[in-house]
């Protein structure tokens, strides 16, 4: 199958998503500027961390007005996997694909360390290789990862189990220690830690290998794409 | 020409980190008289071809919903000046 | 600024304005006596205030410079272009150098660490290379009152700012805390880049006719004079000299990085030379580009790209705007440049050309406003062979060695590791992305980084090291250790030192026992370098780090890279096992003085 | 009881990579209309203690000057409103 990657100005870590996707989960993946118009080619559109346009306003607020902005919203419309890491998920509660939204850190510094999560949802399509309740370490690195929504959203998110990952140690202030969360139908995902940081064993983890395996398994059972 | 300043706060209900960020380093600086503290973004947009105060209105909210204010969380408001150009 | 646009050239001389500006009265004689034959214009007597300044023409330490050890075989490039380069075999190069924002972050601490990374980061891009790891050397006083901990927390935050939007991973530095550095904090900053060997760069404009093309931010009123701002030193009657804020845009950085890459990659056929637009902004950069190309060059300053209106000749050619490049283009191609940079988002403007001759000349709203030899700005200003003499108080110094008095082992032990210069710096580097490019095997915490290069068995170390105390009592011997300490490190992760970077943090050169501490360091640091076989491949000086005439501890920086060669002997500092033996190698003497002990 | 309302801006002529992203953005969005954008923050703080605006002023110049503001680079102005507070 084929990732896209889309480079926003001001990302930073697509090539790390491209690499991984390249180097370790071995299949196709292209980088899409934010200009383009068209993810039709592709199984599964992710969006990567940084700083696009410089978080400026608030994170994520520009890129979410971007050309490609109007495809990802029909590409996750039609049920297919989108995956925003970190400013990625910024980007996605902007866009709101995702409910919430990423404050700033309830210390007021950027954290880059790793996490222990819990995988709270074992059934998406996104995490059918962990199991429930198990932990991972993920790295984590953001100044902006401080999830909130009102007490409504939350029940929501409880009942529907849209609630994906969850900080052993809260790191940032987030409600409900929520690390990542998914849409109502579960194809849009949205997680603050880094999962394309842990597929290598000389980089300190691999627990981010079973994110890319399940979705990887879940397009290719869909049939979502053609080979 | 019209000038726009356009106040975005955040929603009553929502807790700001970094608002609270602030009155804790106050209290911690010795000002315990503060009772509370708001944080918001203020803006001020020249708009130089809006034909009518109604046209810039609609012009700025726009702008506002799509890209200055987050709606879930904020709520904004602003008044519209009409600036004399000197020709 | 306006009112002294109107000033004459009589004027200037009368008033001594040039003096203001940080000329001397011999300089300035020498530029009308010598050099010119008349009377400098006032754009003309801002390019020598710039050009002329410790920062842009190292006139007090160029001698001792010159006592470095440069040449090894390992060296493709040594000090003198933007950064220094070193080969790592596979044609791949590593391109590396340390800068220092001490003066601007002691005013504006957050900005002033912010800019000083912008700034390392556009000396190793402009070689061709691809950043990848930055690292910060750090010097504060003990947080005491709120504005030690203010600058303390504000220049943290400005490097995290920084290196964690443009994406390169901060992975090591080194943080000491001692009075001396009270109203002085040091701010050196480090990069390290990657490049392949057939895509070096020069900064120099070369082929007449050819086009300078400037890149990046517009330019605005921020951080005029800047350079000789740096050079001078600070004293508590003349806070309102320390104005020189320049903001940091590490967005439009990254985006300017991009896109320098992408010519310095896919358009090598048209592109001549590049150089960032550091310290004294446009004159430098420009007037640096053709002096080492032997070239002349005519630049329109109608034509430089500019955020305020109004701006004289003399603001556009000091200012200090950040995230700005410039180009020299083969003519005929410009708009394949302008293209390029138009698709990033990026201003760029053709504002100039190569001439034939050697003068440099700058017009200005249909005027010439200045036409000077190119060499008299870039390589011309004086070089002082300053007076030598032994500090007082190493006349004075017990020849003896402190001897602690310890009672209690254990508790010392627990005090020792309160201290804050011993004690974990997580509270630092938890505030940078250390893991960006997922190249980082090791990160901060143990004794050297380590970055992997990527598709390859091989990997980078690298630290920074030197400690003040050590060359307070004896400059050439703290200068060895610092090196020493570095090579250790390096070592220590199972990496084969290559070679360095300093940042020269210095008193006052024309001071005989300040400069004595400058002189000694340097040969030091040499003997040492000559040792390990790690030459100095660039660096930086910071001269006058003094308040009220007091100067810092002389801390010269030393920043070493090592090559670790397989993946597999990558070694970290932490136990590993319970029942492991523990070695001391080496000799444990009756070393106290200078140590955190005797500071205690 | 006095509420104090801060607008914090930068200075003239000290560059603002924020209000240039958000212009930039405007005009990618069509908004050719906007010729210039500025962006500051804004406080409001409520004061319990202070017996006269004379005091509330007094120490909201030394809150600004300390915290809200960085002299450096910024300038504020406020308006202090005395609030009736019921008992
Ligand atoms: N300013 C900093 N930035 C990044 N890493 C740092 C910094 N200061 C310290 N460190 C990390 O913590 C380790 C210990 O710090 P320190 O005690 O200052 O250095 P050293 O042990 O090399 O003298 C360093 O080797 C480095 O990995």
């Amino acid at each position: 199958m084929k990732f896209a990657v889309v480079a926003f100005p001001g990302s930073n870590c697509e090539m790390d998503l491209v690499y991984a996707i390249e180097d370790v989960v071995k299949e196709q993946v292209e980088l899409v500027p934010s200009t383009a118009t068209d993810l039709s080619d592709y199984g599964a559109v992710l969006l990567p961390g940084g700083f696009s346009y410089g978080d400026y306003l608030r994170s994520g607020a520009i890129a979410q007005l971007a050309p490609i902005m109007p495809a990802v919203k029909r590409f996750a419309a039609a049920g297919k996997p989108v995956l925003g890491i970190c400013n990625g998920f910024q980007i996605l509660t902007e866009a709101r694909l995702l409910p919430g939204s990423l404050q700033r850190n309830q210390e007021s510094k950027f954290v880059c360390k790793v996490a222990d999560l819990v995988v709270t949802n074992d059934q998406t399509r996104f995490t059918t290789d962990y199991q429930a309740q198990q932990t991972i370490q993920l790295p984590i690195a953001h100044g902006d990862g401080n999830y909130y929504c009102d007490p409504i959203t939350l029940a929501e998110l409880r009942k529907n189990n849209q609630i994906i990952f969850t900080y052993q140690n809260n790191p940032n202030g987030s409600v409900a220690a929520i690390a990542g969360i998914s849409n109502r139908q579960g194809n849009v995902l949205g997680m603050m830690p880094h999962p394309e940081r842990a597929v290598e064993a000389i980089l300190g983890s691999t627990s981010g290998r079973e994110l890319f395996s399940s979705l990887v398994n879940s397009v290719r059972k869909r049939g979502l794409i053609h080979e | 020409m019209y000038l726009a300043k356009i106040h975005v706060n955040y929603k009553r209900s929502i807790l700001n980190p970094e608002a609270q960020a602030i009155q804790t380093a106050l209290l911690r600086l010795g000002y315990q008289d503060v009772a509370s503290v708001k944080l918001g973004k203020y803006f001020e947009l020249k708009l130089t071809n809006s034909q009518s105060k109604e046209q810039a209105a609609k012009e700025v909210d726009e702008i506002c919903d799509r890209l200055l204010a987050n709606v879930n969380m904020e709520s904004y408001h602003y008044q519209l000046e009409e600036l004399v150009v000197a020709k | 600024m306006s009112e002294t646009a109107a000033l004459t050239p009589e004027t200037i001389q009368t008033t001594k304005y040039y003096q203001g500006l940080g000329l001397t009265d011999a300089e300035y004689q020498l530029i009308t006596t010598k050099i010119l034959q008349r009377l400098p214009t006032y754009t003309e007597i801002g390019l020598y205030s710039g050009m002329w300044s410790e920062h842009c023409s190292y006139k007090n330490s160029k001698p001792v410079l010159k006592k470095f050890w440069t040449k090894a075989k390992q060296v493709v490039e040594g000090p003198g272009e933007g950064a220094g380069i070193i080969d790592i075999g596979d044609n791949q190069g590593i391109v590396f150098k340390a800068e220092s924002h001490n003066h601007p972050s002691a005013v504006e601490p957050f900005q002033g660490a912010t800019t000083g990374v912008g700034g390392i980061l556009r000396d190793i891009f402009s070689m061709g290379a691809r950043p990848i790891a930055l690292l910060d050397s750090l010097r504060f006083s003990e947080p005491k009152t709120a504005h030690d901990k203010y600058l303390i927390n504000q220049i943290v935050a400005g490097i995290a700012a920084y290196g964690n939007c443009i994406g390169v991973p901060t992975v090591g530095g080194d943080t000491a805390f001692d009075a001396t550095y009270a109203t002085n904090p040091l701010v050196n900053v480090m990069c390290v880049g990657l490049m392949d060997l057939t895509n070096r760069e020069k900064g120099q404009a070369t082929g007449v006719g050819n086009s300078i093309i400037y890149v990046g931010a517009k330019t605005g009123r921020d951080g005029i004079n800047g350079a000789s701002f740096a050079s001078a030193q600070f004293d508590s009657k003349h806070k309102s000299q320390r104005s020189a804020v320049q903001v940091g845009d590490p967005f439009t950085e990254k985006l300017v990085m991009e896109a320098c890459l992408d010519v310095i990659h896919k358009h090598q056929d048209t592109l001549v030379g590049i150089q960032d637009m550091g310290a004294a902004g446009l004159v430098s950069s420009s007037a640096e580009m053709a002096s080492k190309a032997g070239s002349g060059m005519t630049l329109n300053l109608d034509l430089v790209p500019q955020r305020e209106a109004n701006m004289t000749a003399f603001e556009l050619m000091l200012s200090e705007s950040q995230e700005r490049m410039l180009l020299c283009i083969k003519a005929g191609s410009e708009n394949e440049i302008l293209d390029l940079f138009t698709d990033y988002g990026l201003t760029a403007a053709v504002i100039g050309q190569v001439t034939t001759g050697h003068q440099y000349q700058l017009s200005h709203h249909g005027q010439i406003v200045a036409d000077v030899p190119v060499d008299s700005l870039a390589t011309a200003a004086p070089v002082y062979h300053r007076e030598k003499a032994v500090p007082e108080h190493i006349l004075r110094q017990a020849t003896t060695q402190f001897s602690p008095k310890i009672t209690e082992p254990t508790q010392i032990l627990k005090q020792m590791l309160q201290q804050l210069t011993i004690a974990s710096k997580k509270m630092i580097y938890e505030t940078y992305d250390t893991q960006v490019q997922t190249n980082t095997v090791v990160r901060p915490g143990s004794d050297a980084a380590v970055v992997r290069i990527r598709h390859t068995d091989k990997a980078l170390a690298m630290t920074t090291d030197v400690n003040g105390r050590y060359l307070y009592l004896d400059p050439y011997v703290g200068g060895e250790i610092a090196v020493a300490e570095a090579a250790r490190n390096i070592v220590a992760t199972g990496g084969v030192p290559l070679g360095i970077t300093d940042c020269l943090n210095f008193g006052n050169p024309t001071k005989p026992d300040q400069f004595y501490e400058l002189d000694e360091a340097v040969m030091g640091m040499t003997a040492a370098c000559k040792v390990f076989n790690t030459p100095v491949i660039s660096g930086n000086v910071s001269l006058n780090n003094e308040f009220n005439d007091v100067a810092i501890y002389p801390t010269p920086m030393v920043g070493m890279v090592g090559l670790i060669k397989g993946l597999n002997r990558i070694t970290t500092q932490n136990f590993k096992q319970v029942n492991d033996k523990v070695y001391v190698v080496g000799q444990t003497g009756n070393d106290f003085n200078g140590t955190e002990i005797q500071n205690y």
